[in-house]
């Protein structure tokens, strides 16, 4: 059976301005998966991890933990956000502190461990984000691409089981993208289920085990990559784009030029191998 | 005798502005080393209550809602920034808003004084505007004068029903001149005439830092008027 | 705008235990202020000045440029109180009279406004020593330590953190305003300066709400609590600042200094 | 001949924290063409188009706008900021006014227009936008898609012979890249050079008559884009990526599927057509 680890069911949520709203979510994360969860702006993204994490409490409906309930209680909240950990977009709105090494020590002291233990997560926090020459630089000197990694280790040195990522690879060049995703799946391979939001089909498409789409608070699609970015009207009614590799593995098919019914690839090179073999079998 | 009086003025103006003139920045700052000891010891004495109370006050609200050390944490940053930026200055030279009477109105006279000191310090380490012995003086004639103007005149002329922007204008503006003539005052108590003693100083600072500070006044008055505007419309 | 900061962070007395540089700059400076003599003054500007460039490395032509910053306070101040305004005759080294009224120069208004001035301007290098060797974060670590209220701490840091976060965005509105020519003439500067103010008020409330939303998300519940940095006093660091200050101590009392 | 409406002779500027600093650019944009600027964050992008709009001044060297170089003086600065107008990347930091009319008139009422020929502007700036519905509504409850929008008529409206995007895909879902995209390809069509800056290689790569690309403050590249994207060095060493549609193109090629020496495909749909004529020769 399926073990999952977060998951909302029913959820309803409004904002007095009404953007952002939810009406009625149903979604299930299971654990140690890739997840995936894609949406244009103003689909309710943002204002569904805030309920992962405890910050906003449903209008409607519950969120679960571990298959328990949330409970809106300081010590049960306390343990939420303890073991769901959320990384927000822009890091200027989540570092609080000029030095590096004092905003990393916030969540874990936080949770009231002993010093040494703070020490030695934070020490380990940036070190799994790269970031342990920037210990005595203050913040404002850092770039864009450095205070994400601050933001990540802010959230790694508390050690959740979820962590969730609003938008991490938006505003960085591809080079950083891809050290921020490696990161990403480093955490994976920990046993962390990791939650992200994107723009990036392609991203998406290439990296997540799962993906969920959202549109205007609901959710109008769910499932493995291969299966969503086929469902033509899904794609198109949802403003996503289908990615370019699953666009040119079908006009390769179309065209004659592959021909088995092997699952549809996941990167490039998945791609180009399959041609390969093509080629090969032709010859 | 009035005209002797505006004689001297303009002499003591041309002196004040020959050397503030184009760029008087933060010309109501008491410099570092420019106090007696003594002075600098009773000034900080007697601003000290005003933090007590405030950071009390603070402290008991914080406690009722937890965001509001955020809020005042952004609006202390955002008080410093505003102090950076150049104000157009109706006599055409350039001065810097405070932003006191602003805050004194959204936050209340004693959240604005501790506000108002770590401003001060962190221009006086920042920016070398200002001074760490003058803090005690630069805080209560910034933070504890000013807001307190800005507060009670806001308060008096909104229970007579006065349009809110005149209430703001004269808020702003008259928070903006208690500063400058406390400031005028502080360095008269501590730089008597050798003729004629305290009075005849603060009447010599008054009249040498009244070419800035009464544009200023006026300005800051009128942006103060523009950003309540736009606040009240939210 | 804030290179005072900037070479806090980069200069070679950074690793020097912050309370030291506190009590170097503060002790100095108030032995120079309650000295009032010229000796002292000058000697706690070369002092501070050679710490400055010497040991701190910061190059002397940006001392020099950071020295001059408050001149034109000093100047007006001191030349405000120099002058003497009067309806009594008295004995002037250069005055005006007209009306009754006497305006002029005395020795004595000379000499205390000298006196003043370099009184003045080695107080500013003792600021100037603490500010361009010692980081806010440190100089918030030594608050700390003298048992400031935690609540004060906090407000210092978020209020220095986000300086520069809403100083960024002010300087991108300031920038998107005048490539739109909002400040091509008095009037206009004054609404598009109104404008900016606004828009950066709500901005910042905004952004309060969305700092409390990250901190609670990290299990903040009052408490900006967080791990302190670590630093090492050195005996010989501390030896030779009883030394220097010793030393500008006992040439004040020499020099006929001392009254406040 | 041709034509060069900006050009940048020599230009060094340097930022007192000493990021995104140029190092002696010499650039010349075509009058009616299509440029795009690549770079990795802080490789001074955004710094040299402050520079052509004469925020910023070199340290050294010259601007040049239609020509002549540019004079730092009010009037001459005020003709420049008319003609060459900057879309910045965060309309966050761009929209100041309380509702998006008095938002898209603050330029052409700088200009000193009379009242009727704002309000035409303004009017035509929302039409060619497509916001003309949101002319009432306060800028600070729009969608982050409508600012987007609302910060290019605020462009528009001032008519400028050269327009300027910093980023204008970040954080825009694909379908709204998308209209973003064809509004510039409008705004082209026009007769408008058109400059914009992206990490996104397959869009700069399909869209772009003109490809420069930046690092560290210099110009290391500089071409068309079938040109500039199969300089193997180039591509590796400046952290860009190989547009999907020529690493696939690149890939046929070496499989034997496509056989043509025509030029690079610069569409998916030119490239499906390659292959389509191939199927067809082939039978």
């Amino acid at each position: 059976m399926k073990e999952y680890i977060l998951e909302a069911k029913g959820v309803e949520f409004r904002y007095p301005d009404g953007t952002g709203a939810l009406n009625g979510i149903n979604i299930a994360v299971e654990k140690g998966k890739k997840v995936a969860v894609l949406g244009s702006n103003g689909a309710g993204k943002s204002t569904l991890f805030l309920h992962f994490n405890g910050i906003l409490k449903p209008h409607k409906g519950n969120i679960l933990f571990n298959g328990q309930p949330v409970c809106y209680k300081h010590k049960q909240l306390t343990e939420l956000r303890k073991n769901v950990g959320i990384v927000f977009q822009d890091p200027d709105t989540q570092l609080f502190s000029a030095s590096v090494w004092q905003e990393i020590s916030f969540g874990p002291i936080n949770l009231g461990l002993p010093k040494e233990q703070v020490i030695q997560r934070v020490n380990a926090a940036m070190e799994a984000t790269g970031i342990t020459g920037l210990k005595d630089r203050p913040t404002h000197f850092l770039s864009y691409g450095q205070k994400k990694r601050v933001s990540i280790a802010d959230i790694l040195s508390m050690e959740p089981q979820v962590i969730i990522f609003d938008e991490p690879t938006a505003w960085l060049d591809p080079k950083l993208s891809l050290q921020v995703m490696e990161i990403f799946d480093l955490l994976n391979q920990q046993g962390k289920t990791v939650v992200l939001s994107t723009h990036d089909v392609d991203l998406a498409y290439t990296w997540a085990d799962h993906i969920i789409v959202m549109e205007q608070g609901q959710v109008v699609g769910e499932g493995p990559p291969e299966v969503i970015f086929l469902k033509e009207d899904l794609v198109c009614n949802t403003g996503l784009e289908r990615p370019f590799i699953v666009d040119m593995y079908l006009e390769l098919k179309k065209s004659g030029y592959i021909l088995s019914n092997k699952p549809l690839p996941r990167t490039k090179e998945a791609l180009f191998a399959l041609l390969a073999a093509q080629k090969t079998a032709a010859v | 005798m009035n005209m002797m009086k505006g004689y001297l003025t303009a002499f003591l103006a041309m002196l004040g502005s020959y050397f503030i003139f184009p760029d008087n920045a933060y010309a109501m700052h008491i410099m570092e080393g420019f106090l007696p000891v003594k002075w600098s010891i009773i000034w900080s004495v007697i601003t000290l209550p005003f933090i007590i109370v405030g950071l009390w006050s603070i402290q008991k609200k914080v406690s009722n809602s937890p965001s509001l050390k955020m809020l005042l944490g952004l609006a202390g940053a955002f008080a410093f920034v505003l102090s950076a930026l150049k104000l157009p200055s109706v006599a055409g030279s350039c001065s810097h808003p405070t932003g006191v009477g602003l805050g004194a109105i959204l936050f209340g006279p004693f959240a604005m004084s501790v506000l108002g000191v770590i401003v001060l310090l962190f221009q006086a380490l920042l920016l070398a505007h200002g001074g760490l012995t003058t803090l005690g003086a630069n805080t209560f004639s910034m933070a504890v004068a000013g807001p307190f103007v800005s507060y009670g005149i806001f308060k008096l002329l909104q229970k007579f029903g006065t349009p809110l922007w005149i209430c703001v204008f004269m808020a702003a503006a008259l928070g903006d001149l208690a500063t400058y003539l406390t400031t005028s005052f502080q360095l008269a108590l501590a730089f008597p005439s050798e003729t004629g003693g305290v009075l005849a100083s603060m009447y010599k600072f008054a009249a040498v830092f009244a070419v800035t500070q009464l544009p200023l006044a006026i300005s800051e008055g009128l942006l103060t008027v523009l950003v309540m505007n736009v606040l009240t419309v939210h | 705008m804030f290179s005072i900061d900037s070479y806090a962070y980069s200069n070679k007395l950074r690793k020097v235990h912050p309370a030291e540089k506190c009590a170097f700059a503060m002790v100095t400076l108030i032995i120079c202020l309650a000295a009032s003599s010229l000796l002292t003054s000058l000697a706690v500007l070369l002092i501070m000045s050679a710490a400055v460039v010497g040991y701190a490395g910061i190059p002397f032509r940006v001392f020099a440029g950071f020295m001059s910053l408050p001149v034109s306070f000093l100047l007006v101040g001191v030349l405000t109180i120099a002058v003497t305004v009067s309806r009594e005759p008295g004995v002037y080294l250069w005055g005006l009279s007209f009306w009754g009224f006497n305006l002029g120069i005395t020795a004595a208004g000379v000499a205390a406004a000298v006196i003043l001035l370099f009184k003045s301007l080695g107080a500013v290098s003792c600021l100037y020593f603490l500010s361009l060797t010692t980081p806010m974060i440190d100089i918030i670590y030594v608050l700390r330590k003298m048992k400031v209220p935690a609540l004060f701490i906090e407000l210092m840091t978020l209020i220095y953190r986000f300086i520069f976060v809403l100083a960024e965005t002010a300087e991108k509105i300031y920038t998107s305003q005048s490539s739109r020519l909002g400040y091509a003439g008095v009037n206009v500067s004054f609404s598009s300066l109104g404008e900016l103010a606004s828009t950066l008020f709500i901005k910042s409330f905004h952004r309060s709400q969305m700092l409390f939303q990250a901190l609670s998300s990290r299990c903040y519940t009052g408490g900006l609590n967080v791990l302190d940095n670590y630093y090492e006093f050195s005996i010989k660091n501390m030896l030779f600042i009883a030394a220097l200050d010793l030393g500008i101590a006992a040439l004040s009392l020499y020099s006929g200094g001392g009254q406040l």
